[in-house]
């Protein structure tokens, strides 16, 4: 958001790739893709692409953060430097700082860290290509990883972005709709428990405009948790569906 | 990883607990009441702006300062803003020296996206020079005492150093620019697109607003609204999970909430004291 | 100290701002004003703002600075960024790691440590608004705040510059002074003891020079070392004098 | 220090060192042997260059991107080429978060010396204004996966990288220079010359090439040779020591392995998947 | 957080303890005597100026270079001395590696300001073009052997240093400034400014000066005075406290001192051996 | 190399100091040269000047790094900010850090390190002064404050550098050789074991070249290691000859 959009992102009620305001760009999934890993996912929205990897539980270190009665979960959210258009340089910026918080705070919830006290649990991931959405690509990937590990979770959770273009609220924004779009809201859901786990906001929006967007982002969450499930069931098998 | 780490003595937590799963609240307020907030500007003569937020015993000071800088690439015809938050450790026992940590750079980025998407400042009247020279809004924020809601105290003495302060004015000599600090005209701020956060805490089945440091040791779910006028500008869901319903309550609470606050502040852009009292 | 000043700054035995050059400028002093704190003050010398928190006697963090027969204190001295002309940025210099230290080794000689073995006592300066002699008044706010904290001290310490313009020495610089003046000494002293706790000098000074200095220092002491004890006395209430 | 700090369990390594005393390595494979060489380029659509290569279970990717720089002042008619290399702790139990430590430091700048002394990039067409304007060729190399001899999957992934990638176009509008990324042309490589190293470790009495992660842990010695064309053009021993007669030998197998390996990096370059998997 | 932190045996201590009480040193000086100076300069080809202090065992280098620099804005037509001091860890078993501490911190200021209001060098020969181009005076400290008064042996390294450097010719090409490092002219200093810091340390109810480590350990409070020509030019008390008759004894015993090791200094600018050694 | 010599390199045969191509500049060795050390050497390479240092065994600190069943080696590499023809800033480069850790590679295959469980011995190397050769000449200074010290070795090791210039290999490069020359190969050798415990190499070399490179390094090495045997013997006299 700042500036002018050097083409119109909405014409005829069509996105600049061809989507209508609702529609999700195509969604991959594939986990058990890092052997080192306890569990691992690569997940696409569109040509934004995001690697998870979970180690843990193990031993918290430094020691200092383990807890005695639960575990700790540590996120890591990091674009690679070839990721974006110009090269990002590899040193966390505190935009990185900031997702990572919330990735961390949207993963949280669902995870039954109390029965892992002094350990942790590290959840790490990598934007290898960035068109717009990492933030909530990189949940459905971590909540991915983290099933692929075996680690008990209440659910899985679901990353979906919504924003505006004009007074039109808009599903999964790509890059340029992210940099010229008047409205950014990414939502993580529990899908089958109604539970909202990130949600942030950017840009204008009336108070009818946001339980809108919430109702979007729940709509667009179901096919891809229903995908998650299904990756699952099919480990190492890629999915690949248009929701 | 969480903070502030106070450990709540068990018998105290129970009883707060106890209070609390009776919609009480142990200092007697309502679940949507907020404490006592008071607003002071112009405290810092080094500054070109300055305001002393307190929300309760939570006391928040933000500096406001005009540089000479370049501008971005994709917004050339307006100034830099830059906000800074530090949690320095004179202002709670769980802060530590060193550089912004996550809990920071997470408020000072929510203070810098309430101001940027709200038009509360005209960023296009820092512009000096087309594409060439601009001014850097700088923004820093200094927590004096924590006891709880820095956030909505945060973008308080912001907007309030913000709405009194003062832009040097811009010389132009051939290729070079200077600021002349002896001749100063007021920031050209949209006072109905003044930001506010109304930050609510979910304990139990309840959820209350400005939560003091105990009650965010308590909470489990925190949930920040700006609004800005009517509209929501920036939110930002920290801890725990909440329904679309809850959501959607906040919203509307907030709103109302903000509206008061907003007076508040309005009445308090007076308020400059003779000397420096925190 | 360096380039030439834009005015002068002693006219008729008169400085800029009026003063003789034996005069301090007004004073102020209030304690407790953080509730956080152990204990706590907020001392202004002019414009010069400085706000001293303190916190301990606690447990030594990390456990490694922690001695096992007195305590350990420790002192931070930071401006913050609106503090000065042009924002500072938040970072600590190399001046102000300094003057942490010299702080601290002016508190040190008042402090009962040895009651306090494997704890640190953490004494934060914050100066909010700088004027010249940000040291002292920092050293006045310290001993303050620590007597506020109820921590037992041999006595309390005060603060006070000394300076030169030209071959006039003045007492308590302001900025203009500090930066064009001819010579900056800041002093802290144990009023009643005669020590000096602190003690560094710049510009040029004979022997000679150097004596009428500490006398002066001592001299506007005095009534700083009062108001100190006013200040604690009355405690929470504001207190203002021109000595 | 010495990185990877897996534990090997005694009765695993009493194994192993009895099947490595006879001349066996665990997987069944010759001591010369490597494992499953596979690239795939072109995956990552914001760069101007990339590749996956995997040795085994040892996955690396590496990146290539053109920038605007400024020429070093002892090479004012040449690009800046910038390797950099990470380990994300995402690649192995054993990294840790943080900018690179020894062993990725060194791995990076073995991989930069075996492209710069190969003359495998004609660095001399990637300056734009004699002495004032270059593109900075960026090389980042980012491992995925550990499980050893990350050395050469590191500099097989570069130069795949390398040898596919696209420069965007320079255009100077008077004293200003910029990028037209619409535009691309190959970058100018000499495939005659490409970089490939041959790394050794030695257990016991034996020396044996492309050690996997649990042959690394026992290892007494690692050496690495590059070559371009028939030449050295880069050496690193790393721990250990080494005869004279054994360094001969490496010199000579390694000449012979690069070749094979040589033939698997052309065999590759047209290996564009469609979708982006790892 | 003091230094050097090194562990006196208590048996140790007690006699050092015993002797002091007398008046008496463990190396039979008397208090006010110095450890013998030694001062060796021009051994470092690669500086414009360098010069090795001994105070006994304790030992300091110092390194001048001249570069090219812009000046500070209040002060366009002079060059820009930056005084940097290290302690690296192979000058005592208390140093670690890493960026200088507070103390090499405080060390590196006292030698800045020292030089700084001393005169002693005549920073207006070192601007090129007014307010755009000037030299910058790197004088890097380095200690080599810690026993003890390291801020004295630390300013006479970078005096002696200073007086026997050479600026390179700085030659001016329309817009371009360069250093033409074949054409030097030695710098000019002022020696009768020469600035020297005498440093004190009280132990029980004496003080004495030149403290060896074991000496500092023992110290309760420590006291430097610069002096340049008979004039004070920088103070540093450090630990403990002073009395003001104290100070004023401190101040005449250093001005004597002072002069003695300006003898001292004087007499060895022409110290230059052939090798290097140390 | 990168970059034209501003002088030819190699003129009838002889360098540009004079030298043949099998020349090893002069060599200069010192040990016990610093009093706090466990050990110590100056050693210079012609104008190469490197200090030495040696600290330990001692506790190994922080603790986390100590073994339970072997000494750990450190080594730090450093130029000194005047060491080198434009200043350099003392913090460590990526260069500084690689040398580092083969110059510790080079160094363990020779200290009874398993004598020393828990413990570390610390290697401080400063450049004092640079012309080319610095890691290899670090290698000798080590080798020898390592012997000053009395840690047990298994023999000394001795550093050597061969370059070439044009297709003529030559031995111990100085700066102007080793920025313009067209090969650079750092190699240190346990000469009496024949081992090689150091090798590095930069620019092209044919295979023969290499080989030809390892026995001329041997070669040079031989005076080198007598010369450091002598100058343990001979204990704080210095010593110099010329290969």
């Amino acid at each position: 958001m700042g500036g002018k959009s050097p083409v119109p992102l909405l014409v005829d009620g069509k996105r600049v790739d061809g989507r209508l305001p609702e529609d999700h760009r195509s969604v991959t999934m594939r986990v058990g893709v890092l052997p080192n890993a306890s569990g691992s996912a690569l997940v696409g929205y569109g040509n934004t692409v995001v690697l998870a990897a979970v180690y843990g539980p193990r031993e918290a270190m430094p020691r200092h953060i383990a807890l005695p009665d639960t575990g700790v979960l540590r996120v890591r959210y990091h674009m690679a430097p070839f990721s974006t258009d110009e090269r990002k340089s590899p040193a966390p910026t505190r935009r990185e700082i900031e997702i990572s918080k919330v990735v961390r705070q949207a993963l949280e919830p669902v995870i039954f860290l109390e029965q892992f006290p002094k350990s942790s649990i590290d959840v790490f991931l990598e934007v290898l290509q960035a068109d717009g959405s990492t933030r909530v690509t990189s949940i459905t990937a971590a909540s991915l990883a983290l099933a692929d590990s075996g680690i008990p979770m209440r659910d899985l959770v679901v990353g979906v972005s919504i924003g505006k273009i004009g007074d039109t609220v808009v599903v999964d924004l790509n890059k340029l709709e992210d940099n010229y779009g008047d409205g950014d809201m990414p939502i993580a859901v529990v899908y089958r428990r109604s539970w909202i786990t990130l949600m942030q906001a950017d840009g204008s929006w009336t108070v009818e405009e946001v339980k809108k967007a919430i109702g979007l982002a729940f709509r667009a969450a179901e096919p891809i948790y229903k995908m998650e499930r299904d990756t699952l069931k099919g480990r190492y098998s890629e999915q690949a569906i248009v929701s | 990883m969480s903070y502030p780490f106070e450990v709540i003595p068990s018998l105290r937590r129970e009883a707060l607990m106890r209070l609390i799963s009776d919609g009480k609240r142990s200092d007697g307020r309502g679940l949507y009441d907020y404490r006592q907030i008071d607003i002071k500007v112009g405290l810092v003569r080094t500054a070109d702006g300055s305001a002393l937020a307190s929300i309760g015993n939570t006391k928040v000071i933000a500096g406001v300062k005009f540089e000479l800088g370049r501008p971005f690439e994709d917004t050339p015809g307006e100034g830099n803003l830059i906000v800074n938050l530090e949690t320095p450790p004179l202002a709670s026992p769980t802060f530590e020296p060193g550089p912004p940590d996550e809990n920071a750079i997470e408020l000072a980025r929510v203070v810098d996206r309430a101001i940027r998407h709200s038009g509360f400042v005209d960023m296009s009247t820092l512009a000096i020079v087309q594409g060439k020279s601009v001014y850097a809004l700088w923004v820093d924020v200094y927590v004096l005492n924590h006891d709880g809601n820095l956030m909505d105290a945060s973008l308080l003495a912001a907007v309030a150093a913000l709405a009194t302060s003062q832009v040097p004015k811009s010389v132009i000599d051939g290729d070079v620019v200077k600021l002349d600090k002896s001749t100063k005209v007021p920031l050209s701020v949209n006072m109905d697109k003044m930001p506010l956060t109304v930050t609510f805490n979910k304990i139990g089945k309840y959820i209350l607003a400005d939560a003091n440091v105990e009650e965010e040791v308590l909470s489990e779910g925190r949930f920040t609204v700006a609004f800005s006028g009517g509209d929501v500008v920036s939110i930002q869901k920290s801890s725990g999970f909440f329904t679309p319903l809850e959501v959607e309550d906040m919203m509307s609470r907030g709103l109302e909430l903000s509206k008061s606050i907003r007076a508040k502040v309005v009445e308090s852009l007076g308020n400059r004291p003779e000397s420096f009292i925190i």
